[in-house]
């Protein structure tokens, strides 16, 4: 990836993403902090445009900034308003170091290893690609994956259910 | 890098663009240069289109509701009220916004913007003319549905920043029916999909324009289940609970004024654009009409049809009363929902019978045009019976003419 | 054909009959009672079926300036006929005689306005408040010796009471 | 100036720890979720720039897998949600330091 | 929101409580759990600016509380009044006031039902529809009287003054349109899937608890009890006519609405016969302008568009009333209104807010 615009378009979403992740992590109010996980998301959809991975990318703005962070502002309004709170735990101090230790740890393992020769063009058009591959080599998971769906809708139905 | 490559592929903007850019590139310009200048130029383009059709469409929905309910609309400033939407447009620049005490300023700023932008970046995938589109994305329908899915998000926000407990009711209830009806959009156009066999809007144009046939024939439950589901999506009424003006004052947006409020209008207006332009790409063939797109400039058709279902929109605001919340998310999941299902199902097998008869398009689209007809017709009646939309206690009644007065006729409903 | 306004003397003869003692005094156009037993009477002529007084079509009171009439108009919406039933109050302070919300729950709201106008307290009300004026009103307006405000604002009105101070509460 | 893979394998080793961090930090049940979401992303982007990038046959295979991790990831998100409904329901708490008895 | 109820005011300033009138609701989520009526905001204290004014000078009093229908209001205080001194009235008196009541019955059922099916959210068209056939009624106001809310047309004794010709030509044409636009609006209305799915069945109320309510008017013939005090206790020429009165089943909103509806029908009738029989001859008996009734009290009551106006006059033989008070259908109809959405959603309350149809001039008075 040599080209100026998307040299610049990746520091540009990089930016946006780890900015909005921090953001995340230090913002107190627990719906600013959804508003600014969904940058996060939507940054990362762009990085997947730059890695050819359009429909991915549709894919993650649909469900990760449609979907998921609506249902987290939904339960966030059913919730009181003393439980709005981002406060964190005694232990920070310890998970903060953590997580420094695997970042740590993650980038130098990206960085020392010797990745071997790399693609130099993204693929053409993924999106039927995908779906051949689901529906043809992957067609098991697939299904499995249907069936998960369908024991985590009924068991979130079943959990808030009124009793 | 397809999606990149294709940013400055606008080439029906008018000739004027490509040849600009081929005159750039003679010139031995770097090569984001044409990049820039041709991603600039679509998007001036789009935002002046949208602006002032938005513009245009104030005026024709005001014009088109007083006809509908028997008084003239607005006719005083400039011919035929023409300048009215002008006038307003200024008056709404110049007024006040007012932040109420209590609100999250970040989030109340915010809101506006968030709702706008989705609906003008959904337009970037919609194309005009044969050529004439920013980007067409070979994802391009689900973009639209992603795109605009983003901006519920950014009502909710409208609503739970303003510090009022309409706007918060409003959010609440918007948050709720998108749930519902995103399931019903994304079904009507994953059956247009399977039709197709591409979810890219130039290539579901081309395929109706290859067969000469339009979808709304072949589906025509897929339009009924998208329309509602939209109309609902953008809020406009009949559907539009989530600013119901005589239950929740103005919903999301009551603490919004000057050009926050604008904005929220603005995004109205867009996302119904975007609507329409969906349905008239999908099942009115976009910008072909037969061959005369041969004769009549593709966008000029494609605009009209995009107007045209823009204005049935207006038409049933003009016409319908308002569901009750409880009654739009049963009628989603207990009628839409089944029906979308069983409409994906039929186009599936309609596909697969098609595909292993190898039979010709003129022969198999007629019988799938009426069969499809039928089909719908008959399931969604069918399907209301079997809901019991006609029960007695569902029946209207007159009421009794009595001569005398003091006797009691009073029966409890359950009765009935 | 009409609604009959029936007779007080005749009343008070059937009131006494079950009651004793209750009616103070009956002219033909309304009967009058001793205002501690409104509800009683009230009950009874609800009920019995040749009365059957069973809609409460106004209660309102005047001030009559050395005492305060509360009075009923009763219909019978089966036979359609009317009667009037006065009941007096000889305390200026504070009046107070029962409420007959209990009876007929017509007069819930017509008993508050009674209350916030005239400054009648009904024993036993649900829900006595004021119903135009807001709490801390200075006085009732429609008795005789309320004399409105004397050039000045009355004290008490410098400010509207009727909305709390706005403290701030978070959002939602 | 060129960005290859170790840049976004970066990125995704980044958007990792800070969910890991939020998910061991957060006092609130949502803010946990939060911090899991972003782990997923972090993995999402490591996964599509292997698939950008390595040569081979099976390249797809990346996206494949994130297509698979969105979808957990829904349903993950869906079943948190209903837990911290329920829990506030039973226990009129999403602090998920004082949800730790097993009791309903 | 789970746990925490939420008050939200609807008023007094909300597009659907009709004028100035607050409902305090308590929800869960959209769930009424409790609702509590703040009115007042409209007081003007009629009742005793009345008792400084002559009898004759209280008449614009009587358009001002409930000033969509000023001419039942003008009617109801004639008719104590000249109950309570003994006037009579000429009988062409009689037949102008069951017009003009007829009339402002029609118009104001237009704009209940108009802003009924708004509050149901059709989004003006039925109301607009109905303005224009109230226009057309109003304007024969004008004609009469030279006003066209605040008619102010009623004397004790009579009415102010004789038609003028071409009021009654006027009042034909109008009659002979009216019967298509009621079909219009059955048309529009009645079958209309979403009005029936969101009136059916909300804000029932029993005819046992409309008659221990006190609610009068459509609100009581919509809970199915046929009280109707045109028919009941006839008054101006109501004993010559003839007419039904349209009784509604299951008392919920859309047995109002239709009641309503059927009025309408039932006031065209009514005009249809009095074009035909109103006779001519003196339209006011003389009246001193300085009225002193003798001392006494009077109930005057009619069958307002609303239900049940009464006033209740009290005289102490001076020229202005002792005690003037207005049994307001308005304000006795609301009584209901907690029992009547508790359990119900907000869109419920404020749809049978609004087919409980109150005028606040005559709540608040």
């Amino acid at each position: 990836m040599t080209g100026v615009g998307e040299v610049a378009a990746f520091w540009i979403l990089a930016t946006i993403t780890v900015g909005s992740a921090v953001v995340v992590a230090l913002v107190r109010d627990l719906v600013r902090a959804v508003v600014a996980l969904v940058g996060s998301f939507l940054g990362v959809a762009g990085l997947f445009i730059l890695l050819s991975a359009e429909f991915l990318a549709v894919v993650q703005v649909l469900i990760y900034a449609g979907a998921i962070s609506i249902l987290m502002v939904f339960a966030i309004a059913l919730t009181p308003r003393s439980a709005r709170d981002n406060a964190e735990t005694a232990m920070r101090w310890l998970a903060l170091a953590l997580a420094l230790a695997m970042v740590g740890l993650l980038i130098a393992v990206a960085t020392v290893t010797e990745w071997g020769p790399q693609a130099k063009e993204g693929f053409q058009e993924t999106a039927s690609a995908i779906g051949e591959a689901l529906l043809n080599r992957y067609v098991l998971p697939f299904e499995v994956a249907s069936v998960l769906l369908l024991a985590a809708m009924l068991g979130a139905v079943v959990m808030v259910r009124e009793d | 890098m397809t999606l990149l490559d294709s940013w400055w592929d606008l080439r029906d903007l008018g000739h004027a663009v490509a040849a600009f850019l081929e005159w750039l590139g003679d010139r031995g310009v770097p090569s984001w240069l044409p990049y820039l200048v041709s991603t600039l130029v679509g998007l001036m383009a789009l935002l002046l289109w949208a602006l002032l059709s938005q513009l245009f469409f104030i005026w024709a929905e005001r014009r088109l509701l007083a006809r509908i309910q028997v008084r003239l609309g607005p006719n005083r400033a400039g011919p035929f009220g023409l300048l009215q939407p002008v006038a307003d447009a200024l008056k709404v620049l110049s007024k006040e916004m007012i932040t109420p005490r209590g609100a999250d300023k970040v989030l109340f700023w915010l809101a506006p913007i968030g709702v706008v932008v989705p609906a003008i970046v959904a337009l970037g995938v919609i194309p005009f003319g044969q050529r004439m589109v920013l980007a067409d994305l070979n994802v391009g329908l689900l973009f639209i549905v992603a795109v605009s899915s983003t901006a519920t998000l950014f009502v909710f926000l409208a609503g739970w920043g303003s510090a009022n407990k309409y706007s918060l009711l409003g959010a609440m209830r918007s948050v709720a029916m998108l749930i519902s009806y995103e399931v019903v959009q994304v079904l009507a156009l994953l059956a247009v999909a399977v039709f197709v066999g591409s979810i890219r809007l130039g290539d579901i144009v081309s395929w109706q324009g290859r067969y000469n046939t339009w979808l709304i024939f072949l589906q025509p439950l897929g339009l009924l289940g998208f329309l509602i589901a939209s109309s609902v999506e953008v809020n406009r009424t009949p559907s539009d609970i989530a600013e119901a003006e005589s239950e929740i004052v103005a919903g999301y947006h009551t603490e919004y004024g000057g050009i926050r409020w604008g904005m929220f209008q603005m995004a109205e207006y867009i996302a119904g654009f975007v609507v329409a332009a969906t349905v008239a790409v999908l099942w009115l063939g976009g910008w072909t009409l037969w061959g005369l797109e041969e004769w009549v400039p593709g966008w000029l058709i494609f605009l009209i049809k995009l107007y045209g279902v823009f204005f049935l929109f207006i038409w049933l605001r003009g016409t319908l009363p308002r569901l009750r919340i409880d009654q739009l998310m049963g009628f989603a999941w207990k009628f839409l929902l089944p029906l979308m299902l069983l409409n994906v199902l039929l186009a599936g097998l309609e596909m697969v019978v098609w595909k292993e008869t190898e039979a010709p398009a003129e022969v198999v689209l007629p019988i799938w045009a009426v069969g499809n007809i039928a089909i719908g017709v008959g399931l969604v009646v069918g399907w209301a019976l079997l809901m019991g939309h006609l029960r007695p206690r569902n029946r209207p009644a007159r009421s009794l003419l009595v001569r005398e007065v003091g006797q009691i006729y009073y029966r409890p409903l359950e009765e009935v | 054909m009409g609604t009959r306004l029936l007779s007080g003397l005749e009343l008070a003869h059937r009131l006494e009959r079950v009651m004793p003692g209750v009616v103070v005094e009956a002219v033909p156009e309304w009967v009058e009672v001793s205002p501690q037993a409104v509800v009683d009477v009230g009950r009874f002529l609800r009920d019995d079926p040749e009365l059957e007084m069973n809609f409460l079509s106004c209660l309102t009171a005047v001030d009559l300036l050395d005492h305060f009439e509360v009075v009923y108009h009763l219909q019978s919406l089966r036979h359609n006929h009317l009667m009037v039933l006065k009941a007096k109050l000889w305390e200026r302070e504070s009046p107070e005689l029962p409420s007959v919300a209990s009876v007929w729950p017509g007069a819930h709201l017509q008993e508050r306005e009674a209350y916030d106008l005239m400054g009648i307290r009904f024993r036993g009300h649900p829900d006595l408040r004021r119903l135009f004026l807001w709490e801390g009103f200075p006085g009732h307006p429609l008795r005789k010796d309320w004399l409105g405000m004397p050039g000045q604002r009355m004290p008490g009105l410098e400010t509207f009471p009727g909305e709390p101070e706005w403290r701030g509460e978070g959002r939602g | 100036m060129e960005v290859g893979l170790e840049h976004f394998l970066v990125i995704g080793a980044l958007l990792f720890g800070i969910g890991l961090l939020l998910s061991l930090s957060k006092r609130n049940l949502i803010g946990v979720l939060m911090g899991i979401e972003l782990m997923f992303n972090g993995a999402n982007v490591t996964l599509v720039a292997f698939a950008r990038f390595l040569e081979g046959a099976e390249a797809l295979a990346g996206q494949v897998l994130v297509v698979f991790a969105i979808t957990i990831a829904a349903a993950e998100a869906a079943v948190a949600l209903a837990i911290a409904m329920a829990l506030y329901r039973r226990r009129q708490t999403v602090d998920v330091d004082r949800a730790d008895i097993l009791r309903g | 929101m789970v746990g925490e109820p939420l008050v939200i005011n609807v008023g007094p300033q909300h597009p659907s409580t009709h004028g100035v009138f607050r409902l305090k609701l308590t929800l869960d989520g959209e769930r009424i759990l409790d609702c509590e009526m703040v009115m007042g905001y409209l007081h003007r204290s009629m009742e005793k600016l009345a008792e400084e004014r002559t009898w004759t000078q209280n008449i614009p009093f009587t358009d001002r509380t409930d000033y969509l229908s000023a001419m039942t209001g003008n009617l109801a205080y004639c008719l104590a009044v000249e109950k309570l001194a003994g006037i009579p009235v000429p009988p062409r008196a009689h037949w102008i006031r069951t017009i003009m009541a007829e009339l402002q019955r029609f118009a104001s059922h237009c704009m209940a039902i108009g802003t009924f099916v708004n509050d149901c959210g059709a989004w003006h068209t039925p109301l607009l529809y109905m303005m224009r056939e109230r226009e057309k009624v109003l304007d024969l106001f004008e004609l009469a009287c030279g006003a066209r809310l605040t008619t102010n047309y009623m004397r004790i004794g009579g009415v102010a003054r004789d038609l003028p010709p071409e009021f009654l030509p006027r009042l034909r044409e109008l009659v002979k349109e009216l019967p298509q636009r009621i079909a219009e609006y059955e048309e529009l209305l009645v079958e209309n899937e979403i009005i029936v799915a969101r009136a059916r069945g909300i804000g029932v109320l029993s005819a046992e608890q409309a008659i221990a309510y006190s609610v009068s008017g459509p609100m009581l013939r919509g809970s199915g009890v046929a009280w109707d005090l045109r028919k009941a206790n006839p008054y101006a020429a109501y004993e010559q006519v003839e007419f039904d009165i349209p009784v509604g089943v299951h008392g919920d909103c859309y047995d109002r609405f239709l009641v309503r509806l059927a009025e309408m029908r039932q006031s065209v009738r009514i005009l249809e016969q009095a074009l035909d029989m109103i006779p001519s001859g003196p339209v006011q008996t003389p009246v001193p302008l300085a009225l002193r009734p003798p001392p006494g009290e009077a109930y005057g009551r009619i069958e307002s568009p609303r239900g049940e106006l009464g006033f209740y006059v009290v005289s102490d033989g001076g020229p202005s009333p002792f005690r003037f008070h207005i049994r307001s259908p308005s304000l006795i109809n609301l009584t209901p209104l907690p029992e009547m959405v508790r359990g119900l959603t907000v869109p419920d309350a404020i749809i049978t807010l609004g087919s409980i149809d109150i005028v606040v001039g005559e709540v608040d008075r």
